[in-house]
């Protein structure tokens, strides 16, 4: 999906808690409809700065969460100055959104089925992802993974999510690989679709070539812009270093030798 | 408004810095939205090598208060794959192309604006003398009597305008920008990044790892530009050339402080990070 | 925690940076309690000059993005009247004393040296070299091989310890801190203000004065202290005397980041304008 | 007034619109009484900076309007963006105050009555000096000038102002020098206070000069710190720089040879 050429405005319309995470609501009429897995550039129109250091700066990266009636959706987790910010919005306030951007997921090819994993607030792309995958028709089961009960909450998000948590507080007590294995060794017919924190990926896709299975992984990196401008948000891949912005975030997993330690989501 | 550089009539004042926008990469995200709003007057390329160079391993960035550090590390094609591959997509914009070069040795620019020298397609060449020169560490373009030995080196191979982008890392820039212009400099350009560190948040207590990949990087945005100002005030005083200025620019107020010291063009880098059209928008506001 | 530094023995880590500190007179406008609550470990006067100074007209300020930038013109009663009416004063402070002293000539700087070894309260003398040299408009401690030559002549002056103020407009700085170490400074700090300028915000369209009464000026706070850091961290690695960071440190995160990269102390200046507590709240929180 | 070490935290109390003006009330139950001309450097705790330009970064000057029960009066004009995160600043917000600092006015000798001639926001201190004047005793006559009917509404915090207008619009349609030259020209028997742009105050050292008469003049400049640390906001004077931060804010005009033009509040 080609984004227009330039930042615009849009309005929260909504802004939810979901445990220990955020869903910010906001119109964009005039946004094309993304595909799950891209995400926007969002700042917000005042005061995105003058915290303490002065930051944030830059714009910062999201990825859709959801995209209907011309209104975006997006998961967020308030690590950091910036989704300090964005978490602090309310109906009314305005942000900049440049989107949507990069490269998204693809749907499953020969009828296999879809495993969606995912971790902490990585679960964001997963959410659009399910949506589309289950109108298709395609079955899409989604394993999550969270540190603990106020965020595991966010599951609520997708349809018969699995669930693990760190501390045992819900659901299977350790890995949300442990429950991918279990799942690829009852049925190895399937893609999988992952994003969360680094190490998670990393094992996700360790796991997949092991068995051999296609995956896609959606990294993060820090990112100045967004639109393949200032190379900063590379990671290393089998044929050098990639854009995440431009050449992903959506990466087929068999393109990395391993998930470098700064291409995954806040654990 | 039309403005004359190097024998050029540009329709506005303001082009990219080098290494911020990648019009290649901005297409496929933009479509041909991009050409029909180019925002730039003029296009200068990221900085091209010989060789081609993967640039430094991640992490790459570090926002900085009011400013980004980068250590990007210069990643490029390599010339030979710029020309036939980047040069002929480029051309479409529609815009004069400068070409921005770098070099560790007078042979291996030579080499660069020799083959830039063939090209119609580009309009002009700028040379990166921000690369530390091997035996001294230093900038290459830090030392006066050596940059000016270059240039004459280089001076003879073109006739297409020869733009130095000097470092901002010197004790004296405007007897740098002296030494350009006395062999042969069509124009100055500046500031580049300054040089800039920042450690990883999350290391062990008292320990040092530095966050950027490339050990170090360079500063840029809100934070350089009085640093900016000075340096392109100083410069103008001394060199009759045109003289392109940026660091920091966000707003026309910023680009009208650079050209009232008196450049020719304003150069916007950072800040078309936060702001794609962000040079559109700056030009339409100096032209009210 | 106490912590050694050229011999004496400091009860933390923060000093001022000279010439953002009147220890004279905070105490008219805060009283006693600036004695009871001082925050610095050691004291550094403002640059002292041979000869008395006005200064430069105003404006002297400008506020920058997340900077100051100052025009101050080191304003100074002159070396006689400091040693006779502030020395008494500043000793009443109960930390050490460092006098912090400037000279455009080899000649100049030995005076001055010499008349402050000869006072005990002086615990040690900081030599501001980022002065402009007469001949060259270049800051005097910008050559590794000049300011060698002068610290060879300042030396054997003194016993008390010589701390280099080394200039960051140079492009060199860990060459400049080497050469001041192989001639016998005791240590270095640094990172004194960015060359910076501003224009009058109310000038005439298309007009370029500027604004600062002394045409330019430095550039200091949270802009710069990534330039700081980058620069600590090159001379640590080059020297093996102590390191004085300075450069926009407002937390004690900014403090021990310029203690992991190898300062010994670290000196607080424009944050002291925000908060004159600042020094202390940052040793407090260093200790945590 | 000595002030105590350190910037403390004040919580606004109130906040009232005055024509084109805002009064600032703080609680300050531990900060010492100010002299009437002594000011206080004020930052907001929250977002001070983050504006356009990331400014403010510093702290910003204003005198003490009022001082009662322990609580702080400001009166102040949105002209940039330190004035205008403090205007924006409702009950329960909180500043860092350092103050009260500076030299404030001296009352009037030998039975002579005040004259206090304030331009634009430059009045603020003439409202807690003419409390302190008549309390003790001492007439108190405000000449005030103002640009415009919204900003003369302030003379309503001084008692029995005779006002002048740029446009006309209330009162005496001029300069409040000519309401000055009146009185003087009546009864010269007066030490006169002043406070206002740098012409003004000029005018008026230029006017008191020529008749022979003690003026005291409470100047502004760029500060950085306000308590004689920085050397930024010195005025020439006939024995060379003041630092206006700890040699005044108030002046005796004797001492200076014209009035800075950078030396008075904006106009
Ligand atoms: C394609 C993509 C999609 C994303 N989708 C989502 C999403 O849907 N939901 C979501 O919550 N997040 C998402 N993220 C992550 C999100 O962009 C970051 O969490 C956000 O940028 C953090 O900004 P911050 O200012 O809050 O935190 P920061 O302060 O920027 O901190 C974030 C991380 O950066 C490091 N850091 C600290 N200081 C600095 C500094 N000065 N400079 C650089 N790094 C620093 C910290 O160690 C921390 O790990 C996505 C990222 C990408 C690239
Ligand atoms: C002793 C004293 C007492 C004062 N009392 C009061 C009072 O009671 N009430 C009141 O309203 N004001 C008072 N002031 C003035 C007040 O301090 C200033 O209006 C305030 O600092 C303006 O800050 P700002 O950020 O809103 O505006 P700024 O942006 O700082 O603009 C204020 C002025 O500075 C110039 N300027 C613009 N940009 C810059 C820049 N980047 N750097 C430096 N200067 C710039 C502008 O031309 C403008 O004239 C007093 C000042 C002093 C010194
Ligand atoms: C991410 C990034 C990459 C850059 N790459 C180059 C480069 O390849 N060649 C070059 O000459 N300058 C490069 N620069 C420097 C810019 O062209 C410009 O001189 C500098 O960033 C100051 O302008 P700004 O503050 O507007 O960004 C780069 C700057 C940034 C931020
Ligand atoms: C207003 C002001 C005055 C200064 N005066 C001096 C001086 O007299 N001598 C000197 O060596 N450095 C002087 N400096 C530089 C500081 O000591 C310090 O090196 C610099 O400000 C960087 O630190 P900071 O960012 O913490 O302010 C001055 C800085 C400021 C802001
Ligand atoms: S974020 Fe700038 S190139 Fe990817
Ligand atoms: S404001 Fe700093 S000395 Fe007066």
């Amino acid at each position: 999906m080609v984004a227009p050429f330039g930042r615009r405005t849009v309005q929260i319309t909504r802004s939810d808690t979901v445990g220990a995470y955020r869903v910010l609501h906001a119109a964009d009429p005039e946004g094309p409809a993304p595909v799950a897995g891209q995400f926007a550039m969002l700042q917000s129109v005042e005061r995105w700065g003058g915290g303490e250091d002065e930051r944030p700066y830059l714009p910062r990266a999201f990825s859709y969460a959801r995209f209907a009636g011309g209104e975006a959706q997006f998961l967020l987790e308030d690590v950091g100055p910036g989704t300090n910010r964005l978490d602090e919005l309310t109906v009314g306030d305005e942000m900049w959104l440049l989107g949507p951007l990069g490269v998204g997921f693809s749907a499953p090819a020969d009828g296999r089925r879809a495993l969606l994993v995912g971790g902490g607030v990585g679960i964001a792309p997963l959410v659009i992802w399910q949506d589309t995958l289950l109108e298709q028709g395609t079955q899409a089961l989604a394993l999550l993974g969270f540190r603990d009960r106020a965020r595991a909450q966010a599951a609520e998000l997708l349809r018969d999510a699995r669930v693990a948590s760190d501390d045992g507080s819900v659901g299977h007590h350790g890995l949300v690989l442990d429950l991918l294995q279990r799942e690829l060794d009852q049925d190895a017919h399937a893609v999988v679709y992952a994003c969360g924190p680094a190490a998670m990926l990393e094992a996700v896709r360790a796991e997949c070539e092991r068995r051999k299975l296609p995956a896609q992984l959606a990294l993060e990196s820090g990112m100045a812009c967004g639109f393949g401008a200032c190379f900063g948000c590379v990671v290393p891949s089998r044929d050098g270093y990639l854009r995440v912005c431009v050449d992903g975030p959506v990466i087929d997993a068999a393109r990395l030798e391993r998930v470098d330690q700064h291409a995954g989501a806040s654990p | 408004m039309s403005v004359s550089f190097c024998g050029l009539d540009l329709r506005h004042r303001v082009i990219n810095g080098s290494g911020t926008f990648d019009a290649i990469a901005a297409q496929r995200v933009f479509g041909d939205e991009l050409y029909e709003r180019f925002p730039f007057t003029a296009f200068v390329s990221k900085t091209i090598t010989l060789a081609p160079r993967e640039g430094n391993p991640p992490p790459r960035l570090w926002e900085a208060q009011a400013g980004l550090i980068n250590s990007i590390g210069l990643p490029n094609k390599g010339l030979d794959r710029y020309l036939s591959e980047d040069l002929p997509q480029l051309a479409k914009l529609g815009v004069p192309l400068f070409t921005n070069v770098m070099g560790s040795t007078a042979q291996e620019l030579s080499r660069l604006v020799e083959a830039c020298a063939q090209f119609t397609q580009i309009t002009a060449i700028e040379l990166n003398v921000s690369c530390p020169n091997v035996k001294t560490g230093l900038d290459i373009g830090a030392d006066p009597a050596q940059l000016q030995k270059l240039l004459s080196t280089l001076r003879p191979l073109t006739s297409k305008p020869l733009i130095v982008k000097l470092t901002p890392n010197a004790s004296d820039v405007p007897a740098c920008a002296q030494a350009a212009e006395s062999a042969g400099a069509d124009a100055v350009s500046l500031i580049n990044t300054l040089r800039a560190s920042a450690l990883d948040p999350r290391r062990a207590p008292r320990a040092s790892a530095r966050w950027l990949g490339g050990g170090s990087g360079g500063l840029s945005g809100a934070a350089i530009r009085p640093v900016a100002l000075a340096q392109v005030a100083a410069v103008t005083e001394r060199v009759e050339i045109p003289v392109i200025g940026m660091g920091g620019v966000q707003t026309s107020r910023h680009a009208q402080d650079l050209i009232d010291v008196g450049a020719t063009l304003v150069a916007v880098g950072t800040e078309s990070f936060r702001d794609p059209t962000a040079a559109a928008r700056i030009a339409l506001d100096l032209d009210k």
